[in-house]
C-alpha cells in the first residue's frame, strides 16, 4: 500500500472530509479528525506512528499540521486541519497516541491552538505564566531585539 | 547453586576485567596538552575572532548582510578620487558573533578572514563589544601573558 | 580512687532522672528514652559495685551484659510498637495508646 | 603510665579541640553575608514544594533493628573468641546453638522479606 | 592528689603529633586520589600549585578556612553544629589505638580492635545529624540511606573481625600483630574469606564507590553534606580520609601482619601496607559503577552476613580441631 | 498507609539531568509514584528566529539544536532544504556528508555511553576515556571546518569545504584505534557485573508504548524495532553502504547501552566504506545566492538520537515562512514519565541517563 | 586527676540525662541520650570495664540510637517535633522523683558503700567470656532467644503494618 | 567585581592582629589559596557546557589548576561557570543557584550566550541577553561559541590573576 493507496483508502472511506489533497498530503475538516486518525492507525494504512504535530499561522487561520507514518508502509503522510483563527480548537488525539500529549501541549503553546479532549493542557516550553503565543506571527513583546540588518 | 557460584565467579572476573583496564590505563601516557604552557597549534581553518584586509575591503556590505547574529557593522566611504568605495566605519561586536564563518566565505575579495586568535578572556564588555576591524592592534589587548611570565 | 557512694549517687540521680522522664513524658519515643537511662543507671551500678566489691568471675559486668541485650531488645519491640501505633493512629503519645481498643 | 580512660578521654577532647579550633580559625577569617536567598535550601536552583522532614520508609527501620540484634550478638560472641580454645568442644557447641538461633532469626526476616527493599 | 604532668605532657605530645598526621595523611590522601584518578584516566592531575600539584592540598584547605559559612533557614542549628564534631572526632580518637610500629602507639588498650570498630560507629550519628539538621531533602535522604548502609555494614565486618579475634584470641591490637609473628593471617583461607568480607564491608562502611549510595552525585546531588559548606563540610572530607585510613590500617594490622616485615624500621612496613590497601580501593574507586541501594542492601545481608557467620563457626571448628 | 509523599525536584541543576531539565518527583519512600518533566528551561526561540534568517544563515542555529550532533543536524536542515528547492548536493559532497555525519554519529554515542555510565555511578572514568576518544573525532572535525562544535560545516549543494589534505589517513587512524579502544569499554562495562545489574531489565520499553509515544533511533531499536531511516528511507548514499540495522532484544537500558555500543562499530564500518569510495568531484554544486521558498517540505534523516525532522513551509520570500524541527529527544522524553513510574530514584536516573537526551532540541 | 576527670564526667552525664529528658526536641533528646551513653560509656572505660564500655558505644550509641532516631525519624512530621513539656503530670513526676532521688540519697549515704575506696578486682575479657560459657551459659543462651523473639515480633509488627 | 571587594573586607584587618607586613603576608596566602582551588559547580545550560565537560576531560585537564572538583551543591563551590543559554524560565534558578554559593565566590560567563545573548541576542523572545541582565556580577568573560576549551582555561587563569591582585579594603 503506498502512500495515494492510503489517501485513495481515505476519500473512499470518509466521504467529504477530505477538503484537498495532494502526493502525500490532506485536508480534513477539523470534525473528522479523530476518526479519520484512527482509521489510519488502526486501519489497513498501519499509520501507528504520530511522527509530529505542528502547525502554521497563516494570518486569518491557523493550520495545524500532522505527520503520521507506517513502519509497514514505509510512508510519511501529511495531513492538515485548517483552523479559522476565532476558534482556535481542534480534537486531541491522545486517546490514540502518547506522543501527542506534549506535541500538542507545545503547539498549544506556542500557537494558542486548544486540542480539545487533552488531559493536561498546559505550556510545555514557556513559563506558565506567560500570555501570548510566541510563534503567531502577530507576537509582540517587550525586549525583543529584532536583527537590525535585513 | 552451582549457577549462582558460577555467577559470582563471572562477576568476580568482569570486576577484575574493569580493573585490568584502567591498571593498563594507569600506565598509558597522559594526553593532557599542558594549556599555558603547551599552546596547541590552531589548524588554518581555525574560526577564531573576525580580522579584516584593510586594504582588500571593498565595502560591498555582502559580509553585514549574511552575518545571522548581526555582529558586523559597516559604513562605506567613498575615495572621492578613485570613486571606489572603501569602510569608513567598520566596527565588530564579538560578543554577538557565532563564528560561523559566513562573513568570510561570502566575501568578493578575501578581505574579512577569521584569525587564529582564540584566547578571548577578559574582564569588561567594552574590550570586545566595539572592535574597531580598521585598527591593526584591535587585538593586542586580549593576548595573553608570555611564556616567561607564566612560568615565574 | 572515687569512693563507691559517688558513682552510686551518679546512678541514682541518672535513676531519679529517667524515673521522671517516665512519669511526665507523654511522647511514646520519650517514654522509652527515659526506660534507656533507668537501665543505663542499674548498669552503672552493676559496673561499680563489680569493680569495688566484685567477685573474681565477673558476675556484675556479665549482668551488666545480660542487661544490654534486654535493653536492645526491649527498645526493638517498643520502638516498632510506637512506629506501628503512629501509623495506625497517627500519634505518638502515650494518652493515645489506649491498647485495649487497638 | 596513664590509665587507659585517661587516654580515651584525652583523645576525645583533643578531637574536639581539633574540629573546634578549625571552626575558630575559620570563624576569624571567613566573610560573612548572609542574605535570604543564600540560607534558603538547596534543591537543584528550583523552588521548594512540600517540606523536607516527611516520613520514611519502615525498611530503614527493620534493617537497623536486624542490625541491633546481631551487634548484640556479635557481643556476646566476642568474650567466647578470646577464650574459647582453652575450653572444651562444648563451649564451641554452645556458641554454634547461640549462632544458630539467630541465624534462624536472619532466616526467619529474610523469609519474611524484611531484607527486602523495595 | 598528683597529677603526673610529665606523663600527660607527653601524651599531649603524641596527640600533637597524631593530629598533625591526622591533617597531613588527609591531605595527602586526597592528593593521592587525585592523581591516582587522573593516571587512571590519562590526564596529570594537579600539576600548577606546587610541584605536581603538591600544594594544592594547602591551597584547598586554606581556602576552605575562608569560605563562607552558610547556615541554611530552618535548620536545626544546634544539630547542625554538632553533626561534624560527631563524625570527625571519633575519627580522631580511632588513631589512639592503631599500632604504627612496636612502640608507636599512643595507648594499647586491651579492647583495642573493638574500641577502634564502635568508636567508628559513632559516625553513624553525625551523618543522621547532619542529614536531620540541614533541613534539606537531598541531605535527608542521604543521611538516611547512608545510615542503614554503614548500619547493614558493620554486620559482616564485625564477624570478619571476630575470625580475627579467634585465630589471635586477644583484641589488642598489639597483641594481634604479635600472633601473626609466625605467619600473617591472610595466608590462611578462612582469614583471607574474612579479609575480602572485610574490605568489602569496610568499603561500604566509608561510602566508596561502588558502595557511595550516600553520596551518589547522581541521585542526590552530595548527599547528608548537601547543605554544609566551608570548614564544615571539609571536616566530612577529613573524616572521610582518615575513615579510609583507619580501615586501611586496621586491614593492615588484622589481616597482613601490621608493621611486621623482614627489617627495620617497622613503621615503613605499616605504612606500605596501609597506602597499598588505600590504593587499591582507589583504584577499585575509579573503575566500578555504583550498585543500588537494594542491591547494596541484599548483599550485605544475604550474602555477606551468611558467609562470615558460616566462616566464624569454620574458624571456630578448625581452631578448635588444632587445640 | 496514607503516607505523607515527598516531593524532590531533580533539576535544572542536577548532575544526572543531562542539561536543565526539571523533574519534579513525588516519592514514596524512596519509589516515586508520579514523575512530572518540566522543560523548556532552555528554550531559545529557535523557530522563530528562523522565520527571521535565511537558509544559509539558518545553517549555524541547527547546530546549537542538538549540540552534540551538530553534523547530523547541519545535514537534516540541509536536507530539508534542498528537498523543498530541488537542489541535489554533488557525489561528493554526499560522500563527504556521510563521512562527517556517522563521525559525529561516533563521537554522539561515546558521549551517550559515558554519561549513562556516568549516571550509573561509575565516577568519571569511562566518561573521561570517551571525551579523550570523542576529542580525536572532535579534531578531525576541528581541521575539516575550524569548530569543535559548533561546526556549520554542510552548505545547501554540499559542504563549505573539501577535507583538508591528510585528514583522510587521520580519519583511518581513528577508525583503528576505535575499534582498539572499544574492548575496553567493554570490559570495564557492557560485561561488568554491576553495571549489568544496575541496566538489565530496569525502563523497560515495550515496542508498542515506543511506537506510541514516537520514540526513535537507538532508543526504538532497542526494543526490537528494526528501523533505521538510513536503510529504510535511504539519504545520501547510505544504499550503497552495507551496515547492519542493531536491533536489541528487551528493551531495558541495558539494551539501549548495547545498541549505542555496536552502531559506533556499524558507523565505522560506514566511514570507512565511505572514504574508500570517495568519489572525485566538486563538495558543491552551485546555487543560486538568493532562493524564493515555495511550497513546503518535510524530511527527516537518522539522527544518533533518532529521527530529526525538518519541516519548511515558504511563501515565496526568501526567508521561511515557518520552520519546525522535529527533535528526537523530544519524544523520546515524554516516555519517561511513564517509564519511571513505580521505580526508585536510583533506577530513574539509570533510565534517564539510556534514553540519552539533549535539552538543545528538546527545548530549541 | 581520678576524681577530677571522675566528676567533669559525672557532671556531663548528670547533665546531659536532664537535658535528655527535658529539652523540647525530641531529636535533641535523643543526641543528649546519646551524650549521655557516650559518657556512660566513658565511665565504664574509667571503671576499668573497657569491654563493657565498648559495648556500651558499639550496641548503644551506635545500634540502639540509629534506632531511636529512625524511629524519630518515622514518626514526626514538622512542627510536632517540638512538644510541650508541661502537662498534668508535671509536678507529680517532679516531686515524685526527687523523693525518690531523697530516700536513695539517705539511703546511699548513710548505707555501708558510702566510703568504700579498695577496688576488689580487675575483671579482664578471658574472664567473662569463662564465665560466660560456663557458669552463665543458660542465661546465655536464653540470651540468644530473647533476641529471636525480638527480632520476630519487630518483623511482625513491623510487616503487618505494611 | 564588587564580590572581591566584600571577601576580605575590614573585618579580617580588624580580627588579625600584626603588622601590616604579616597583613600583605596573610593576604597573598590568602589570595593564592582562593585562586589556587577554584572549585567549580556542576553545572551545564547548553552547547557550552559540553566544552566544558571536555575541560574537564582528559585533554585539557582543568584540574591540573585545581579546579577539578565539580562539587553538586552550590554550598561548597566557589566559581560558577554559567556555561549556555539562559532563557527566562532558567533565570530565576541561576540566580538562586548563585545566592546560595558561600562568599567568596566567582563567576565566569563562558560562551557568547551567558555574556550577552551571543547568537540569540536578536529576535529571541526567550532568551535573556546575558547572565548580567538576570543580576549576576561576572568576574571573567570567556567569548566564543563555543570557547575552546583552551579558552576556558586562560579564563580560569585570568580570574586567578584578577584574585590575586586583589587588596583587601581597608578599614
Ligand atoms: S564582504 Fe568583504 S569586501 Fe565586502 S564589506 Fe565585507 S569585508 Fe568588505
Ligand atoms: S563569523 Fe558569523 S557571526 Fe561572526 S561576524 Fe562573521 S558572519 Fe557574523
Ligand atoms: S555561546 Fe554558542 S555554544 Fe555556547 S551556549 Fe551559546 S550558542 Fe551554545
Amino acid at each position: 500500500m503506498d502512500i495515494t493507496a492510503i489517501i485513495q483508502s481515505l476519500v473512499e472511506k470518509f466521504p467529504g472530509v477530505i477538503i484537498d489533497q495532494s502526493a502525500d498530503r490532506v485536508t480534513l475538516t477539523k470534525e473528522a479528525v479523530l476518526p479519520v486518525f484512527e482509521f489510519l492507525k488502526n486501519g489497513p494504512a498501519a499509520c501507528v506512528s504520530l511522527h509530529g504535530v505542528t502547525a502554521v499561522d497563516r494570518k486569518e487561520t491557523v493550520e495545524v499540521v500532522y505527520h503520521v507514518h507506517s513502519f509497514q508502509h514505509r510512508v510519511m503522510l501529511t495531513v492538515k486541519v485548517i483552523l479559522p483563527n476565532d476558534n482556535l480548537n481542534v480534537p486531541s488525539l491522545t486517546s490514540l497516541w502518547g506522543a501527542a500529549d506534549w506535541m500538542e501541549r507545545e503547539v498549544f503553546d506556542l500557537f494558542g491552538v486548544r486540542f480539545e479532549g487533552h488531559p493536561d493542557m498546559r505550556r510545555i516550553l514557556n513559563p506558565e505564566n506567560w500570555t501570548g503565543h510566541p510563534l503567531r506571527k502577530d507576537f509582540q513583546m517587550d525586549g525583543v531585539v529584532p536583527r537590525p540588518v535585513k | 547453586m552451582c549457577q549462582s557460584v558460577n555467577n559470582i565467579i563471572t562477576g568476580f572476573m568482569s570486576i577484575l576485567k574493569g580493573l585490568g583496564v584502567t591498571g593498563k590505563n594507569m600506565f598509558r601516557k597522559a594526553v593532557t596538552i599542558q594549556y599555558p604552557f603547551e599552546k596547541p597549534v590552531m589548524t588554518e581553518r581555525f574560526r577564531g575572532l573576525v580580522d579584516l584586509h584593510t586594504d582588500k575591503c571593498i565595502a560591498c556590505s555582502q559580509c553585514v548582510k549574511i552575518c545571522p547574529t548581526a555582529a558586523l557593522q559597516i559604513e562605506a566611504a567613498t575615495n572621492p578620487e578613485t570613486k571606489k568605495k572603501f569602510p569608513g566605519v567598520f566596527t565588530y561586536n564579538e560578543e554577538l558573533c557565532c563564528f560561523c564563518g559566513l562573513c568570510q566565505e561570502v566575501c568578493p575579495t578575501a578581505a574579512m578572514y577569521l584569525n587564529t586568535c582564540y584566547e578571548v578572556a577578559y574582564y569588561s564588555h567594552d574590550e570586545v563589544t566595539k572592535i574597531d576591524l580598521l585598527k591593526a592592534d584591535k587585538y593586542v589587548h586580549l593576548a595573553p601573558p608570555k611564556m616567561k611570565e607564566l612560568k615565574k | 580512687m572515687i569512693p563507691l557512694g559517688h558513682i552510686v549517687i551518679l546512678s541514682m540521680f541518672v535513676f531519679c532522672v529517667g524515673v521522671y522522664g517516665v512519669l511526665t513524658q507523654r511522647h511514646a519515643i520519650r517514654f522509652l528514652i527515659s526506660v534507656e537511662l533507668i537501665l543505663n543507671a542499674a548498669n552503672i551500678n552493676l559496673i561499680a559495685f563489680n569493680k569495688y566489691l566484685g567477685t573474681a568471675d565477673g558476675l556484675g559486668q556479665i549482668f551488666a551484659l545480660f542487661i544490654i541485650a534486654v535493653a536492645a531488645a526491649a527498645s526493638v519491640v517498643g520502638l516498632i510498637l510506637v512506629i506501628a501505633v503512629y501509623r495506625l493512629k497517627k500519634s505518638v503519645f502515650i494518652d493515645d495508646f489506649n491498647l485495649l481498643k487497638w | 603510665m596513664l590509665p587507659d580512660y585517661f587516654n580515651i578521654i584525652f583523645f576525645f577532647v583533643l578531637g574536639i579541640l581539633f574540629v573546634g579550633a578549625a571552626f575558630v580559625t575559620s570563624w576569624l577569617i571567613r566573610p560573612r553575608a548572609p542574605s535570604l536567598a543564600k540560607n534558603a535550601p538547596y534543591e537543584c536552583g528550583e523552588v521548594i514544594k512540600g517540606n523536607s522532614r516527611v516520613q520514611f520508609n519502615i525498611r530503614y527501620y527493620l534493617v537497623t533493628l536486624i542490625f541491633v540484634i546481631f551487634d548484640v550478638e556479635i557481643l556476646f560472641t566476642v568474650p567466647w573468641a578470646v577464650v574459647f580454645r582453652q575450653m572444651s568442644v562444648t563451649a564451641y557447641v554452645e556458641m554454634v546453638f547461640f549462632i544458630g538461633v539467630l541465624a534462624i532469626g536472619l532466616v526467619y526476616a529474610w523469609k519474611k522479606g524484611a531484607l527486602e527493599w523495595l | 592528689m598528683n597529677i603526673p604532668w610529665m606523663a600527660i605532657l607527653f601524651l599531649l605530645l603524641k596527640g600533637v603529633a597524631i593530629l598533625a598526621f591526622f591533617a597531613i595523611n588527609a591531605m595527602f590522601l586526597i592528593w593521592l586520589e587525585r592523581k591516582v584518578s587522573a593516571k587512571i584516566q590519562n590526564r596529570m592531575g594537579p600539576m600548577v600549585v606546587g610541584p605536581h600539584g603538591s600544594l594544592q592540598l594547602i591551597a584547598d584547605t586554606v581556602k576552605l578556612l575562608l569560605k563562607e559559612n552558610i547556615v541554611p533557614a530552618e535548620a536545626d542549628r544546634f544539630i547542625w553544629w554538632l553533626a561534624p564534631f560527631f563524625v570527625a572526632v571519633p575519627t580522631v580518637a580511632a588513631f589512639l589505638c592503631i599500632p604504627f610500629s612496636q612502640e608507636w602507639i599512643v595507648s594499647d588498650l586491651n579492647v583495642g580492635i573493638l574500641f577502634i570498630c564502635s568508636i567508628t560507629s559513632l559516625c553513624v550519628l553525625g551523618i543522621f545529624m547532619a542529614g536531620w539538621g540541614s533541613n534539606n531533602k537531598y541531605s535527608l535522604l542521604g543521611g538516611m540511606r547512608s545510615a542503614a548502609q554503614i548500619v547493614s555494614y558493620e554486620v559482616p565486618l564485625l564477624l570478619s573481625v571476630l575470625v580475627v579475634i579467634m585465630e589471635a584470641g586477644t583484641l589488642s591490637m598489639q597483641g594481634i600483630v604479635h600472633a601473626q609473628e609466625l605467619g600473617w593471617f591472610f595466608l590462611k583461607p578462612n582469614v583471607l574469606l574474612a579479609f575480602v568480607i572485610y574490605l568489602i564491608s569496610a568499603t561500604a562502611e566509608v561510602n566508596r564507590v561502588p558502595f557511595d549510595i550516600p553520596e551518589a552525585e547522581s541521585e542526590l546531588v552530595s548527599g547528608y553534606h548537601t547543605e554544609y559548606s566551608g570548614m564544615k563540610f571539609s571536616m566530612f572530607f577529613l573524616a572521610e580520609y582518615a575513615n579510609l585510613f583507619i580501615i586501611s590500617a586496621v586491614a593492615a594490622t588484622l589481616f597482613l601482619g601490621g608493621w611486621l616485615g623482614p627489617f627495620r624500621p617497622s613503621v615503613i612496613w605499616f605504612l606500605i601496607k596501609v597506602y597499598g590497601i588505600i590504593s587499591f580501593l582507589m583504584w577499585i574507586r575509579w573503575t566500578l559503577p555504583r550498585v543500588r541501594m537494594d542491591q547494596m542492601m541484599s548483599f550485605a545481608w544475604k550474602v555477606l552476613t551468611p558467609l562470615a557467620l558460616v566462616n566464624v563457626l569454620v574458624t571456630g571448628w578448625l581452631l578448635i580441631g588444632k587445640g | 498507609m496514607d503516607f505523607q509523599e515527598l516531593i524532590i525536584n531533580m533539576g535544572p541543576q542536577h548532575p544526572s539531568t543531562h542539561g536543565v531539565l526539571f523533574l519534579q518527583l513525588k516519592l514514596d519512600g524512596e519509589v516515586i509514584v508520579d514523575c512530572q518533566p518540566n522543560i523548556g528551561y532552555l528554550h531559545r526561540s529557535i523557530e522563530k528566529i528562523a522565520e527571521n534568517r535565511s537558509l544559509v544563515q539558518f545553517m549555524p542555529f541547527t547546530d546549537r539544536l542538538d549540540y552534540i550532533a551538530s553534523m547530523n543536524n547541519n545535514l537534516g536542515f540541509c536536507l530539508a532544504a534542498e528537498k523543498l528547492l530541488s537542489i541535489t548536493a554533488s557525489p561528493r559532497a554526499q560522500y563527504l556528508r556521510v563521512i562527517v555525519a556517522e563521525l559525529n554519529r561516533v563521537a554522539s554515542h561515546l558521549l551517550a555511553i559515558s554519561t549513562f555510565a556516568q549516571d550509573l555511578g561509575a565516577y568519571a572514568t569511562p566518561l573521561f576515556y570517551a571525551l579523550r576518544d570523542r576529542e580525536k573525532i572532535i579534531q578531525i572535525f576541528d581541521q575539516i571546518c575550524g569548530q569543535r562544535l559548533t561546526y556549520n560545516y554542510l552548505r545547501l549543494g554540499g559542504v563549505s569545504r573539501d577535507l583538508p589534505l591528510g585528514i583522510d589517513q587521520r580519519i583511518k587512524d581513528f577508525i583503528a584505534y576505535q575499534r582498539q579502544t572499544l574492548p575496553e569499554y567493554h570490559d570495564l562495562l557492557t560485561g561488568n557485573v554491576i553495571f549489568c545489574a544496575r541496566s538489565k531489565h530496569i525502563g523497560v520499553l515495550h515496542k508498542d508504548t515506543a511506537i506510541n509515544y514516537g520514540v526513535t533511533g537507538p532508543n526504538l531499536r532497542a526494543s526490537g524495532v528494526a528501523w533505521d531511516l538510513r536503510k529504510d528511507e535511504p539519504y545520501l548514499m547510505y544504499d550503497k553502504f552495507d551496515f547492519n540495522v542493531v536491533t536489541g532484544a528487551a528493551g531495558d537500558s541495558w539494551d539501549r547501552y548495547d545498541v549505542r555500543m555496536r552502531e559506533i562499530e556499524e558507523s565505522l564500518k560506514i566511514i570507512e566504506q565511505a572514504l574508500g569510495g570517495l568519489p572525485e568531484g566538486d563538495p558543491v554544486v552551485k546555487v543560486n545566492k538568493v532562493f524564493r521558498l515555495n511550497g513546503e517540505a518535510y524530511m527527516r534523516t537518522e539522527n544518533p538520537r533518532g529521527e530529526l525532522g525538518f519541516y519548511i513551509v515558504g511563501d515565496g520570500g526568501p526567508l521561511p515562512y515557518r520552520l519546525k524541527v522535529r527533535s528526537p529527544s523530544f519524544s523520546n522524553l515524554s516516555v519517561l514519565a511513564t517509564m519511571i513510574k513505580g521505580m526508585n530514584i536510583s533506577d530513574a536516573v539509570c533510565v534517564l541517563g539510556s534514553l540519552d537526551i539533549v535539552m538543545g532540541e528538546i527545548d530549541r | 586527676m581520678n576524681a577530677l576527670v571522675f566528676y567533669t564526667l559525672a557532671l556531663f552525664i548528670a547533665a546531659s540525662a536532664l537535658l535528655s529528658v527535658t529539652v523540647r526536641d525530641i531529636f535533641h533528646g535523643a543526641v543528649w541520650l546519646a551524650m549521655t551513653l557516650l559518657g556512660i560509656a566513658f565511665l565504664y572505660f574509667y571503671l576499668d570495664a573497657g569491654f563493657l564500655g565498648v559495648i556500651q558505644i558499639l550496641v548503644y550509641v551506635g545500634g540502639i540510637m540509629a534506632l531511636f532516631v529512625f524511629a524519630i525519624m518515622l514518626t514526626s512530621k514538622i512542627g510536632d517535633h517540638k512538644i510541650p513539656q508541661i502537662n498534668a503530670q508535671f509536678w507529680p513526676g517532679l516531686i515524685i522523683a526527687s523523693v525518690l532521688l531523697a530516700i536513695l540519697l539517705k539511703i546511699i549515704v548513710n548505707g555501708p558503700w558510702m566510703n568504700v575506696r579498695a577496688s576488689a578486682v580487675i575483671i579482664d575479657l578471658q574472664t567473662i567470656g569463662k564465665s560466660l560459657v560456663t557458669t552463665y551459659v543458660l542465661p546465655f543462651e536464653f540470651i540468644s532467644l530473647l533476641l529471636l523473639a525480638a527480632l520476630v515480633g519487630a518483623v511482625v509488627i513491623g510487616k503487618v503494618k505494611q | 567585581m564588587a564580590v572581591n571587594a566584600k571577601i576580605l573586607g575590614a573585618e579580617v584587618i580588624d580580627k588579625v592582629p600584626g603588622g601590616s607586613f604579616f597583613l600583605a603576608k596573610t593576604e597573598d596566602l590568602f589570595n593564592w589559596a582562593k585562586s589556587s582551588s577554584l572549585w567549580p559547580l556542576t553545572f551545564g545550560l547548553a552547547c557550552c557546557a559540553i566544552e566544558m565537560m571536555v575541560t574537564g576531560g582528559s585533554h585539557y585537564d582543568i584540574d591540573r589548576f585545581g579546579s577539578g572538583v565539580f562539587r553538586a551543591s552550590p554550598r561548597q563551590c566557589d566559581v560558577m561557570i554559567i556555561s549556555g543559554t539562559i532563557c527566562i524560565k532558567m533565570k530565576d534558578s541561576i540566580k538562586r543557584l548563585y545566592d546560595q554559593m558561600p562568599e567568596p565566590k566567582y563567576v565566569i560567563a563562558m560562551g557568547n550566550c551567558a555574556i550577552s545573548g551571543g547568537i540569540f541576542y536578536h529576535d529571541s523572545y526567550s532568551v535573556v541577553k546575558g547572565a548580567e541582565a538576570v543580576g549576576i556580577p561576572v568576574d571573567v568573560f570567556v567569548a566564543g561559541c563555543p570557547p575552546r576549551p583552551e579558552n576556558l582555561l586562560h579564563g580560569i587563569i585570568k580570574l586567578q590573576e584578577k584574585i590575586n591582585s586583589t587588596k583587601a579594603k581597608k578599614a
